[in-house]
């Protein structure tokens, strides 16, 4: 009998899961809220940029490069995603904060040399909407005791 | 790889690359039957020259190659290195940063053991259930993660001399809150698989690994500590805030699949009760001093030894007084276990079936093993 | 009507009276059906094509939805709305339009013709389940239960040889798992079945069932019930007993070759044997179409009756699925030998002595 | 196996193998460093083993200087009871890198000593089984870690 209720202990803890919530996002309709720090594409402040080259310096794979732009006489950074990975150094060592991060992942293309970004491509920050057409409302995750939930944060 | 020689009257299989549970590697078997008389593993499908490539990197920008050796320990990875360059260039790391860097090492080692938890049923063939219950369980890691160093998995978190970003607010209720669902959490891995009738069937007894082999074919982590050693670089050599914290080192004494399975499964325990300390009672003051990222650090050399979550990780550094290392050994944790995986067809009876089992028991991570 | 024959109607006398003209077809094709509508309805529905076909699809989709939920996802959801019922015919007209691979150096007619026994022949197996007492299709009356076993018998050889005609390591192993897995599996559930067969009385499973209606055989035999009970999941290549396939170990066992609708075809010939092996279960143990009348109606009710049984215990073995590990082969072995095989002679002994004191 | 201390180890190596010994020195209490002569390195390995307990073998890589015509070769040790760690040194002509091979010492070091002949074309004499570890066997583009490697196919 010992024997039978060993057997049956796993099946009695598995059984009730069918019954729980499943802990999955549906991606394309809904997103998840990231957290501020998180590390998506970054955004350029033209205006903050006094042209100095230390995030081309800092960075470990060479995928950023000073540019010149038109109708500016200083140069700026462009960053090939290709190799980009997203360590974070050139925000971090940014003196005047020109280069951010935004909760952007979503850049995916077809063709490699879409992925080289301009100054004037990395200052433009496309709306959510404009990527993911079939988004409805963006999720963030919370823990209670006994599971992971999901709550609406804010239709889009 | 030239293969080595076959015995008559034996089959030889090629397991892997391409294979469910072979991983990024090939695994060559001979088979009688059911049987397996030898196993020789065939490394370097992941080769990429990590030692090369950090020769030509400055100190910081090396970081980032280190972090990639095993994504699911990121932090383990990059803590040794990090280490050995603060030990050869002198750098003070604040308090608090210590105290960062230990919770992060040990979310990060939670991380790591859970997926071997999960790769660990699932070899088995206890298919779907915990495998998936392990993933969304290091959800809540991979979510505490992004919330304090930005990213999920190869977060660049540290660096000689402190750690990049403080706690942000509230993180600590949050910590709180995830050991406490993690450990309600255990019971029903424990009663589900690790109690498991026909789980104890394939893992009880199979590949035994004598304390004595262990040692003298150079096992290490939970393998080693699975056979009834108690050698663990975090208590041995205590780093960062592991001198601080009350924990203790798990050991189990029957040496088998089983005991190392049950190793991981206290060892997260352990962690949860380091996280939970790191929660309470870490010290206030800055994250990190003022270190450049340019920096030279001056001739010398100097071995880290941290304990990763698959076991020992060695770095020795070789400086110069440039900018750049030397050289850098990395005394990678999977390569001296794929040597004892090697060997274990030699010391016990196994049988084909056994292979995902023990494979999984000593929680390879073949980039760490090829660097 | 004579049981030799299964369809009734005056085709074969029209065109042996040399009546047969094409203003005849319609009139023909009306009386044919008027006359035939219940081994059409039985061919076409029940225990046939439809009820093998939609059991296949309902199957592979609960078992994806179902399993989800254990592993806290959702399964299929956007084909079908929802409930992804669509994603299981998606995925046969995928398998339908991917390239068949045939690889070099095999033997390809026997490559190619297993898989299509594989389906065939245990649906064969299936016609002889009786879903009431006037409601069998292929009714060989005192012989259905040897029957059943006999081309059940054949079934495992099909793996085999596609184990043998793919020449792969793999597939070789696989095939070779099968043949000891079947053989100490299968004689138990054999000698399960004699004791049914003693204490019904007869090997007609129609009276075997009808024996049932006062107690389930699955009380007086308890043993021989769970034994049979781990018959399906062994015969069925089901976890914890899915060692021929064991995805983890070999590929994919025996399977490992097949690529596109042959893979198809193995798919959905692993739920036929689940099928009909759970009938049969239902039929020897569980009291088969037994049940109380629901509206007057006897067909239908025992009908119902036998397929509700089914379905539960289908839910029961798929959640068993991701409850258990799968056994080593040496383990299955020794289970089947050491425990399964002497046990199923306990029970037979013991069905026997109950038959001699005439307790039953 | 009985404790001892790195500082202990070093005075009572000195003092087994006076002719051995190149250098040996503990600047941590978990560190040791002893560098040998080639001829006797393998007696004082087994030595090593046999006599001071070092029945733990970690890893085992190489180092190359060009500037002084030498590669060493260094093998990670450890002390299982008293758990210090022993890097165990050779120096090799650069021009032709032989030595004895220690995996008839300590078994696990195979792996460390294929992949150091891969990498720095170190010849190990003895060595059961010397196939690549990590590089392709095809591989015709010299030793990827010697200081004077440009990349596969260059000169």
């Amino acid at each position: 009998m010992n024997w039978l209720r060993k057997m049956l202990k796993p099946l009695m803890i598995v059984a009730p899961y069918v019954l729980r919530n499943s802990q999955t996002v549906a991606y394309p309709t809904e997103r998840l809220m990231f957290f501020d720090r998180f590390r998506g594409r970054h955004v350029f402040h033209l205006d903050r940029c006094i042209s100095c080259g230390i995030c081309a310096r800092v960075c470990p794979d060479a995928s950023i490069e000073l540019v010149e732009i038109e109708g500016k006489d200083k140069k700026y950074p462009q960053i090939d995603y290709n190799t980009c990975c997203f360590c974070g150094y050139c925000v971090e060592h940014c003196p005047k904060q020109a280069l951010e991060f935004t909760d952007i992942v979503e850049f995916a293309t077809a063709d490699r040399s879409e992925l080289v970004y301009s100054p004037e491509r990395l200052m433009e920050v496309p709306d959510i909407k404009e990527i993911l057409p079939m988004m409805k409302r963006r999720t963030e995750a919370y823990l209670t005791d006994k599971e992971m939930k999901y709550r609406k944060v804010k239709d889009v | 790889m030239r293969e080595p020689m076959i015995k008559p009257d034996v089959m030889r299989i090629s397991w892997g690359p391409q294979h469910p549970m072979s991983g990024q590697t090939r695994i060559l078997l001979d088979v009688d039957g059911e049987r397996v008389h030898r196993i020789i593993a065939d490394l370097g499908f992941t080769h990429r020259g990590i030692e090369k490539i950090l020769e030509n990197r400055t100190f910081f920008s090396g970081i980032i190659p280190v972090d990639r050796m095993a994504m699911v320990d990121t932090a383990n990875m990059s803590i040794g290195y990090v280490t050995a360059i603060e030990k050869a260039a002198g750098i003070e790391v604040p308090e608090r940063a210590k105290w960062i860097r230990t919770l992060v090492c040990e979310m990060s080692r939670i991380n790591s053991h859970l997926y071997a938890f999960g790769l660990q049923a699932e070899s088995t063939g206890y298919f779907p259930a915990v495998f998936l219950w392990t993933t969304v369980d290091r959800e809540i890691l991979l979510d505490l993660f992004e919330e304090l160093t930005g990213a999920r998995w190869s977060f660049n978190f540290f660096f000689p001399g402190g750690v990049h970003q403080d706690l942000p607010d509230g993180f600590r209720e949050k910590v709180l809150k995830a050991v406490k669902y993690l450990r309600g959490r255990f019971k029903d891995y424990w009663g589900a698989m690790v109690e498991n009738p026909l789980f104890e069937n394939r893992c009880n007894g199979v590949a035994i690994l004598e304390p004595k082999d262990a040692l003298r074919l150079g096992a290490t982590g939970p393998v080693l500590r699975g056979s009834g050693i108690d050698i663990d670089m975090r208590r041995d050599e205590p780093y960062d805030a592991y001198g601080d914290v009350e924990w203790e080192v798990i050991t189990e004494d029957a040496c088998d699949v089983m005991a190392r399975t049950k190793v991981r499964f206290h060892e997260i325990g352990q962690a949860l009760n380091i996280m939970e300390q790191i929660a309470q009672k870490i010290p206030d003051g800055p994250v990190k001093g003022r270190v450049n990222a340019f920096m030279r650090v001056p001739e010398g050399e100097c071995i880290s030894r941290v304990e990763a979550g698959r076991g020992e990780l060695g770095f020795h550094l070789f400086t110069n007084g440039t900018g750049n290392p030397y050289r850098v050994k990395i005394n990678s944790p999977t390569l001296r276990n794929m040597y004892v995986f090697e060997r274990l067809a030699e010391l016990n009876e196994v049988f084909i079936a056994d292979i995902p089992v023990i494979i999984n028991s000593i929680d390879p991570w073949y980039l760490d093993a090829d660097r | 009507m004579n049981s030799n024959t299964l369809f009734a109607g005056t085709l074969t006398s029209l065109v042996q009276a040399n009546q047969f003209s094409l203003l005849n077809i319609p009139s023909m094709i009306i009386e044919f059906l008027a006359l035939n509508s219940k081994p059409l309805l039985q061919v076409l529905l029940l225990p046939g094509l439809g009820f093998i076909l939609g059991f296949a699809i309902f199957a592979v989709w609960f078992e994806r939805k179902f399993l989800a939920r254990a592993m806290l996802r959702v399964g299929p959801y956007y084909c079908g709305g929802r409930s992804g019922v669509l994603q299981v015919f998606a995925d046969f007209l995928k398998l339908f339009m991917k390239e068949i691979i045939i690889p070099a150096s095999i033997d390809w007619p026997f490559f190619v013709a297993m898989p299509v026994f594989l389906s065939t022949i245990p649906s064969l197996a299936l016609l002889l389940i009786p879903f009431d007492s006037n409601w069998v299709l292929w009714d060989v009356g005192s012989l259905s239960l040897p029957m059943f076993f006999a081309i059940m018998g054949i079934s495992p050889l099909i793996p085999i040889f596609s184990g043998w005609a793919s020449n792969n390591k793999y597939s070789f192993i696989g095939a070779w798992r099968v043949a000891y897995m079947y053989i100490s599996g299968e004689i138990s559930l054999v000698i399960c079945a004699a004791g049914v067969a003693i204490m019904a009385g007869s090997m007609d499973l129609v009276k075997i069932v009808e024996a049932q209606r006062s107690m389930w055989f699955a009380v007086p035999q308890f043993i021989g019930f769970i034994l049979f009970f781990l018959g399906i999941f062994i015969e069925s290549e089901r976890t914890p007993f899915d060692i021929p396939v064991a995805e983890v170990e070999l590929v994919f066992g025996w399977r490992t070759e097949y690529s596109g609708i042959l893979f198809g075809f193995t798919m959905m010939a692993e739920y036929v044997l689940f099928q009909a092996w759970t009938l049969m279960f239902v039929t020897l143990y569980l009291g088969g179409f037994n049940g109380p009348v629901i509206m007057g109606m006897p067909t239908a009710s025992h009908i119902f009756w036998l397929l509700a049984k089914f379905m539960v215990l289908v839910v029961f073995i798929i959640l068993l699925r991701c409850v258990f590990p799968r056994l080593r082969m040496d383990q299955m072995i020794t289970l089947g030998w050491k425990y399964m095989t002497p046990l199923a002679l306990l029970n037979l002994f013991f069905v026997i002595v109950m038959k001699m004191l005439g307790g039953v | 196996m009985s404790k001892i201390s790195a500082a202990d180890f070093v005075k009572a190596f000195q003092k087994a193998h006076p002719k051995a010994v190149k250098s040996i020195e503990s600047t941590d209490p978990r560190r040791a460093n002893l560098v040998v002569n080639n001829e006797s390195f393998l007696d004082a390995a087994k030595s090593l083993r046999d006599n001071f307990g070092f029945l733990m073998p970690v890893s085992g890589g190489a180092i190359d200087y060009p500037d002084d015509n030498r590669i060493q070769m260094i093998y990670y040790l450890m002390h299982p009871s008293s758990r210090f760690m022993l890097t165990y040194r050779v120096d090799l002509n650069r021009d032709d890198p032989n030595m004895p091979s220690l995996t008839p010492v300590w078994e696990a070091m195979s792996f460390h000593e294929r992949e150091a002949h891969e990498m720095f074309g170190i010849e190990f004499e003895d060595h059961p089984n010397m196939i690549p570890l990590l590089l392709p066997p095809e591989w015709k583009g010299g030793h990827p870690l010697l200081k004077d490697f440009k990349g596969e196919g260059k000169q």
